[in-house]
């Protein structure tokens, strides 16, 4: 029961958020309505039991990328953009392809749970420790994505310096 | 013992809900209580603070975003990081090895970022942006001044 | 190796070696050049010597895989209609290379270099006997003759060059579609094999799929003919080519769709072929009349013998469609003609324009009186071209009626409007060009034919006369050929069609409105 | 469990050419700062070593093929075909870029390594057997491309160029994450193989409907990456705005190693839900096809008709995906093959005459190129008629192999508009070739430098390639053929 | 109430990947364009982490944190090209960026 409530109440935190941070004129605003967007994801997360990907979001996403998008908002003073036009001409594009997806979930409203089969159950239940699950596959499996994955955050490093420093 | 996620965060949930009751009621109250008097000394830092020049919206240094991109890049090293300490043990040499790897890697690309002096601020600020709508005007606040709106 | 294939590898390897001639060396490009066609020639003859002509087997074969996956064979041979066609080409490029000895000063290199390429791709086209070999030298030759109009061509030649490159293209792409499905089909590229699975009904197409297929190989030798309405792209790329361009382009590359109708369409789609027969003759009719009358008006003597072209192709295709050995024959005989004195027209018309720097005709007059030399040569043929007994061009025809009579009596009344016509047109161009008054420009810029110019024409004269009097020296392989060939399109096909003679003209198309 | 984990020698012979391109690429990044200005070219160098190195790794994996790290990897015939093609795709961009970055005073470090580390993700692609792997490889390669599209920092149309492919590309991936997501939703994993065994199981395979949405917003994402329409609108405005070496990179390689993820993903996993994707793949290959030619005839900026050209081009490899077929996926990997080498020969030639700040870019700049510099417009000429699809280069062979592909699979239509198309695309192609050698040369042509060594390297290499492939196709054909079936 | 299956997580994902798409295709501005993108890799992300509690296998969860790496990667270099274009250009709206015909 505490489930349903919870549910419904993070869906609202992260629906109301994102349909915010699409619509509102001001960056900032809009920033920080994702923040709220993304919260609420990480509640979602928690409500799964998948605890070590909340910490993950809130250490990542709220307390990192945000503040990022944060200083990049003030380094580059949007409010004269927010003065303008908000939306750009795209409106049919936007339109087509958002019904599109809209209608393929409405088909799949309709259609009920008979549409979808989900992959079975694998043979071993999850432990209770979810960080353990994640780390023991992790480090063994998923090997080589971990260490790509450092390539990854180098190219990262190489390229948004490249990008924003200005050459002395 | 607790089935659903929910009931074992439950506990949590109380907390936190508490802690904004306090908050709001804190400042809420104050708000309510308190007497108002607006002036412009009321909007003066207070004591040793630093008189604000300038414009509140004039641009940051782009330094602040490149330490803030390191930043979330290292925090997703760090992200890695934890759930290998979880299970470090049961890894043995063969994990040290597998975390030695990835930050072999990462820490070339701090000490790239460190030889290209984007850490270094002490120069005067090679990196800032330069302002394309013209400069935000600067306003010197004197003494005077702040004894004259103290007046008021 | 044999001696097709030095014939065959000659050009490329003179071409291979000229990129390597220093660019400030013209003249040794020119030497050079025209000794290696000179050698292709002479080996070329060799071929006609050692031809047994009284069989129509291949000869010359050399066949072996070039490509495993998919298979595609290195297989060229000769038979009678190749046989000539080979040599045709090979005669004509030392003759190209000849005229345009003086006339090409800039970029000498690249146009003789380019000229002995298109001769390795002519002479490629008449002797693959692999679908896909033979694919490959048709688009081959069609490079070089784009650069030769594209770059050395007259004002509009960029036009031209671009519009002669799409045509080409547009209808090689539905055969290159073709070829891959009769190798989906078959497994194979190889001509002679896909003719014996054809023949021994181990392979056969349904009437849709055979109707498709004719269409799209059909469509790309349609347009290179060129069959009426598809000639468009031919005056323009004949006034705007240089001189040994429109050469090697009338005399040659256009008997490569003639070619391609006669050894591909009429053996793999007998069916097809003889259903769409009617329609192609009464295409072919219009343009040999159409030809004709355009040619009557025209001002300009390129664009005369251009489409004076479309109407003796007509003739061609005419022949080919009657399904009889004399049409097939005469359609052979006469694609040799159309080359020899087309060719000669355009090297006359070029020994003009050298001199008097235009192809207006009415910039011309009275040229007779003083290039006497000239205007012999050109009468000759111009009288040959008209098709006077005793000269090459009547045999053709002669040939060509009476295989089309056979078939169906009205085609020829039709055809003979065409060769009244061409003596109309060819005639008041000559009346107009050497007769009456002499221009100051023409009195003045008019010297008589050189030594080099002699040597250029003197071959085809004599062809004419050799072809027009003594027919035996060449018909006999093109007769077995032409007979073999008719043998294999009577295979696979339904007796109603080949049993009846084609139904005449109007009435066909009346039956076929009905249907 | 963990402990025993460890990598056999083996597997990591069979990843040894991405430790190569990542090392080195490190290396050369944190060489960048310590030798910065003093002899640029040494990072030219050290890289076009490491591909060399990695190439050799390539090939040495191949002598023992097989799964690696319980089977994230696949070292086939297959990935090693890619791997070969993205690494020399990479050493020719490098090679044409050397005169360009010392043009633009932009000789760093970080060019090579960006270089360098895109090619470990493309390695990474098409080895991948896994989706999140394909994923971790797709990123790496796409990031490092976004901001190669930008590294001229200072030039306003590289700065869009990086934009506009960053915000498409990323909102690629975004529908490509998606789609992978319901599809391990409905498997319950993301392995190749191991979907293809759930998906091909009739008795617990999973709702069409489910799985064809999956497949859409996968191929959506893949489409975009390839440039296949109608998800190629980033790409004329991403190929001009670029430095033209860079396009030349990533229009053969990251398209190459897209593609090879494009057909291992649909050619195994979801081959047996082929009838489904079909229609999907048969549209777009005819759209790209239809709206790359016909958008290609009207341009005058020779990028963004090499842009456009570039769009057919992925058609054509689409008609290839839409047969179905073994022979059909030979058929794409040999075109590929061709395709890069041409087009990387092609953008070398425009890189070469479009003179520093790449203000000569018209077609009209051409003009006279075969008086002035015959070599380098023979060179053109030959890419130009690959391009065309004339015989005795790759370009035919390529195209041949693909229609005979569709025809064999039925595909009457698509292949007869394709050879259509095909012709229309001689159109624009030959006004090149007018150009350069029909008109006299202009200002752009006289003021061309001479072919440095390493352009003429990036040029006749490729140039050689072209003739090899349209004269000896089948030894690659063969290779490709046996490839084709994926290890299976 | 009716219990919370695993379609209502996927339904709330469709939601959220409605919006995102509807936010990059309309928004102007460059920086919320980026934003919409984060949108939708969430949505990805609770759509994998629906499945991975669905399935009882904790791959999705392992792949929704290369997601969110990735995510970060791309947050970095995005910005990043950000601020080159905005150095020249002196304009965060996408249809201003027009040099190039778009």
């Amino acid at each position: 029961m505490l489930d349903v409530f919870f549910f419904y109440a993070f869906a609202a935190l992260v629906l109301g958020g994102a349909l915010l941070t699409v619509t509102l004129r001001n960056t900032v605003h809009c920033a920080i309505s994702l923040i709220a967007s993304l919260s609420g994801v990480a509640g979602i997360f928690l409500l799964q039991k998948a605890e070590f990907l909340f910490a993950v979001q809130i250490i990542v996403y709220v307390g990192g990328v945000m503040v990022l998008f944060l200083f990049v908002i003030m380094l580059v003073n949007l409010d004269t953009a927010a003065r303008d036009r908000q939306f750009n001409r795209q409106w049919i594009a936007a339109v087509a392809c958002v019904l599109a997806i809209g209608a393929e979930g409405v088909y799949f409203v309709r259609s009920g749970s008979g549409a979808w089969t989900f992959a079975a159950p694998s043979e071993f239940a999850l432990s209770a420790g979810n960080t353990e699950d994640i780390a023991r596959m992790l480090f063994s499996e998923y090997l080589v994505p971990f260490e790509i994955a450092s390539v990854l955050l180098l190219v990262a490093v190489v390229g948004s310096v490249l990008m924003a420093r200005r050459e002395a | 013992m607790p089935t659903t996620a929910a009931e074992t965060y439950f506990p949590v949930l109380v907390q936190a809900l508490l802690a904004i009751v306090i908050a709001a009621a804190l400042v809420s109250l104050s708000f309510l209580l308190g007497r108002k008097v607006k002036n412009s000394v009321k909007d003066m830092p207070y004591e040793c603070g630093i008189v604000p020049t300038g414009d509140a919206r004039h641009r940051f240094s782009v330094k602040f975003y490149l330490v803030g991109m390191l930043f979330i890049l290292f925090d997703i090293e760090a992200i890695f990081l934890y759930p290998w300490a979880v299970v470090y043990k049961e890894l043995k040499m063969f994990g040290f090895f597998e975390m030695f790897t990835f930050i072999l890697l990462v820490v070339a690309g701090f000490f790239y970022i460190w030889k290209k002096g984007v850490l270094d601020w002490s120069h005067n600020d090679p990196s800032a942006l330069r302002s394309p709508a013209g400069r935000v005007e600067m306003r010197d606040h004197h003494p005077e001044e702040i004894l004259v709106a103290m007046k008021r | 190796m044999n001696l097709l294939d030095i014939v065959i590898c000659t050009p490329l390897v003179g071409f291979l070696l000229t990129l390597f001639i220093p660019r400030s060396k013209p003249q040794w490009v020119r030497v050079f050049t025209l000794t290696v066609s000179v050698i292709a020639f002479v080996l070329s003859v060799g071929l006609a010597t050692g031809f047994n002509s009284g069989s129509s087997n291949l000869q010359f074969v050399t066949d072996f895989i070039w490509n495993a996956s998919p298979e595609i064979h290195y297989h060229v041979a000769l038979d009678g209609i190749s046989l000539w066609l080979v040599i045709l080409s090979t005669l004509l490029t030392p003759i190209a290379i000849l005229i345009s000895w003086r006339s090409i000063d800039n970029r000498v290199k690249e146009f003789f270099g380019l000229l002995l390429l298109l001769e390795f791709g002519l002479v490629g086209v008449f002797a693959a006997f692999d679908l896909f070999l033979f694919y490959i030298f048709w688009e081959v030759s069609l490079v070089p003759m784009y650069f030769l109009i594209g770059i050395w061509g007259h004002d509009r030649r960029i036009y031209a060059a671009v519009k002669f490159f799409l045509y080409t293209m547009a209808g090689s792409v539905l055969m290159l579609a073709g070829i891959i499905f009769i190798y989906n089909r078959t497994g194979t590229f190889n001509y002679s094999s896909i003719l014996d699975m054809l023949g021994s009904g181990r392979l056969s197409f349904t009437t849709g799929e055979e109707m498709f297929l004719f269409l799209a190989f059909f469509l790309a030798f349609a347009i290179k003919v060129p069959l009426f309405p598809l000639h468009t792209w031919l005056p323009d790329a004949h006034v705007e080519a240089p001189t040994a361009g429109s050469l090697m382009l009338a005399s040659v590359m256009l008997k490569m769709g003639t070619y391609g109708l006669v050894r591909f369409c009429l053996p793999m789609f007998p069916g097809a072929a003889r259903e769409c027969a009617p329609w192609i003759i009464v295409l072919a009719i219009i343009g040999i009349i159409y030809g004709a009358l355009v040619a009557l008006v025209q001002p300009n003597m390129k664009k005369l013998v251009a489409y004076s072209s479309v109407s003796h192709l007509g003739f061609v295709v005419l022949g080919i469609f009657s399904f009889t050995q004399m049409g097939l024959d005469g359609a052979v005989y006469q694609m040799l003609n159309h080359g020899i004195s087309t060719g000669a027209l355009f090297i006359v018309v070029g020994f003009l324009y050298t001199r008097r720097h235009s192809l207006e005709i009415k910039d011309y007059g009275g040229v007779a009186t003083v290039a006497p030399w000239l205007s012999t040569v050109f009468l000759i043929t111009t009288l040959a071209s008209i098709g006077l007994p005793t000269l090459n061009n009547f045999v053709g025809e002669f040939l060509v009626l009476q295989g089309s009579a056979q078939a169906n009596f009205k085609w020829t009344i039709f055809a003979s409007l065409g060769v009244i016509l061409s003596a109309c047109y060819m005639l008041w161009l000559y009346q107009r060009v050497f007769f009456g008054e002499t221009p100051e420009g023409v009195r003045h810029h008019m010297p008589d034919l050189n030594l080099r110019e002699w040597v250029a024409i003197v071959p085809l004269i004599i062809l004419m006369a050799w072809m027009g009097t003594a027919p035996q020296t060449f018909l006999p392989p093109v007769s077995s050929a032409t007979a073999h060939l008719l043998e294999q399109s009577k295979m696979n096909v339904p007796l109603r069609v080949h049993a009846a003679p084609a139904p005449p003209v109007i009435v066909a198309a009346e039956a076929s409105h009905a249907r | 469990m963990p402990a025993n984990m460890a990598p056999s020698s083996a597997e990591i012979l069979r990843f040894l050419p991405e430790i190569i391109l990542a090392v080195m690429g490190t290396f050369i990044m944190v060489l960048d700062p310590l030798v910065r200005g003093k002899s640029p070219k040494i990072f030219g160098h050290i890289s076009i070593l490491a591909m060399l190195a990695a190439i050799g790794a390539s090939i040495f994996a191949y002598t023992n093929p097989g799964p690696a790290f319980s089977g994230m990897l696949m070292v086939d015939g297959f990935a090693t075909f890619f791997r070969v093609l993205v690494l020399g795709v990479g050493i020719l961009a490098v090679l044409s870029s050397y005169r360009f970055l010392d043009r633009e005073r932009a000789d760093t470090g970080e060019y090579h390594a960006l270089i360098l580390f895109s090619l470990v993700g493309q390695c990474v692609m098409v080895t991948a057997n896994e989706l999140i792997m394909i994923f971790i490889g797709l990123e790496i390669s796409s990031i490092a491309t976004y901001v190669l599209a930008g590294y001229l920092r200072d030039d306003k149309r590289a700065n869009e160029a990086a934009l506009k492919y960053f915000l498409l590309g990323s909102f690629a991936t975004a529908f490509l994450l998606y789609g992978v997501a319901i599809i391990y939703g409905i498997t319950g994993t993301t392995n190749l193989s191991a979907i293809r065994a759930v998906l091909s199981n009739t008795t617990t395979a999973p709702a069409g409907a489910v799985v064809g949405a999956a497949v859409a917003l996968m191929f959506v994402g893949l489409a975009f990456k390839v440039s296949g329409a109608p998800f190629q609108i980033w790409a004329p405005d991403v190929y001009q705005g670029a430095p033209t070496p860079v396009t030349a990179f990533m229009s053969a390689g990251p398209k190459a190693a897209a593609f090879a993820v494009f057909l291992r993903i649909f050619m195994t996993a979801f081959e047996t839900v082929g009838t489904g994707w079909e229609p999907l793949v048969w549209v777009s290959a005819l759209l790209s096809m239809t709206i790359g030619n016909f958008a290609a005839l009207v341009q005058q900026n020779i990028k963004r008709m090499l842009a456009y050209s570039s769009i057919a081009h992925a058609g054509y490899v689409l008609v290839a995906l839409a047969a179905r077929s073994e022979i059909g996926t030979a058929a794409a990997m040999f075109y590929l093959a061709a395709y890069a080498m041409m087009n990387v020969g092609a953008f070398a030639v425009v890189a070469h005459l479009s003179g520093k700040g790449e203000r000569r870019l018209s077609l009209n700049d051409f003009a006279g190129l075969g008086v002035k510099q015959p070599l380098t417009a023979a060179l053109l000429t030959i890419f130009l008629l690959s391009f065309i699809g004339v015989p005795l280069t790759g370009g035919f062979f390529g195209k041949f192999y693909i229609f005979k592909a569709a025809l064999q699979s039925n595909l009457v239509w698509l292949t007869v508009l394709g050879l259509l198309n095909s012709a229309v695309a001689a159109y624009y192609y030959l006004r090149i070739l007018v150009v350069m050698y029909m008109h006299e040369p202009g200002e752009a042509t006289l003021a061309v430098e001479p072919l440095s060594f390493g352009l003429s390297a990036a040029l006749i290499l490729p140039a050689i390639g072209t003739f090899v492939l349209g004269i000896f196709p089948s030894a690659l054909l063969q290779f490709a053929d046996k490839s084709s079936i994926f290890g299976r | 109430m009716a219990p919370i299956t695993t379609g209502h997580y996927l339904g709330l994902s469709a939601a959220l990947l409605l919006i995102g798409v509807a936010g990059v295709l309309t928004r102007r501005s460059i920086v919320v364009v980026l934003m919409s993108i984060e949108l939708i890799l969430n949505a990805v992300n609770i759509n994998l982490i629906a499945f991975s509690s669905n399935s009882q296998n904790v791959r999705g969860q392992i792949f929704a944190m290369f997601i969110i790496a990735d995510a970060v990667a791309e947050a970095a270099v995005g910005l990043g090209i950000l601020i080159a274009l905005f150095r020249n250009k002196d304009t965060v709206l996408a249809d201003e960026v027009d040099l190039l015909k778009w």
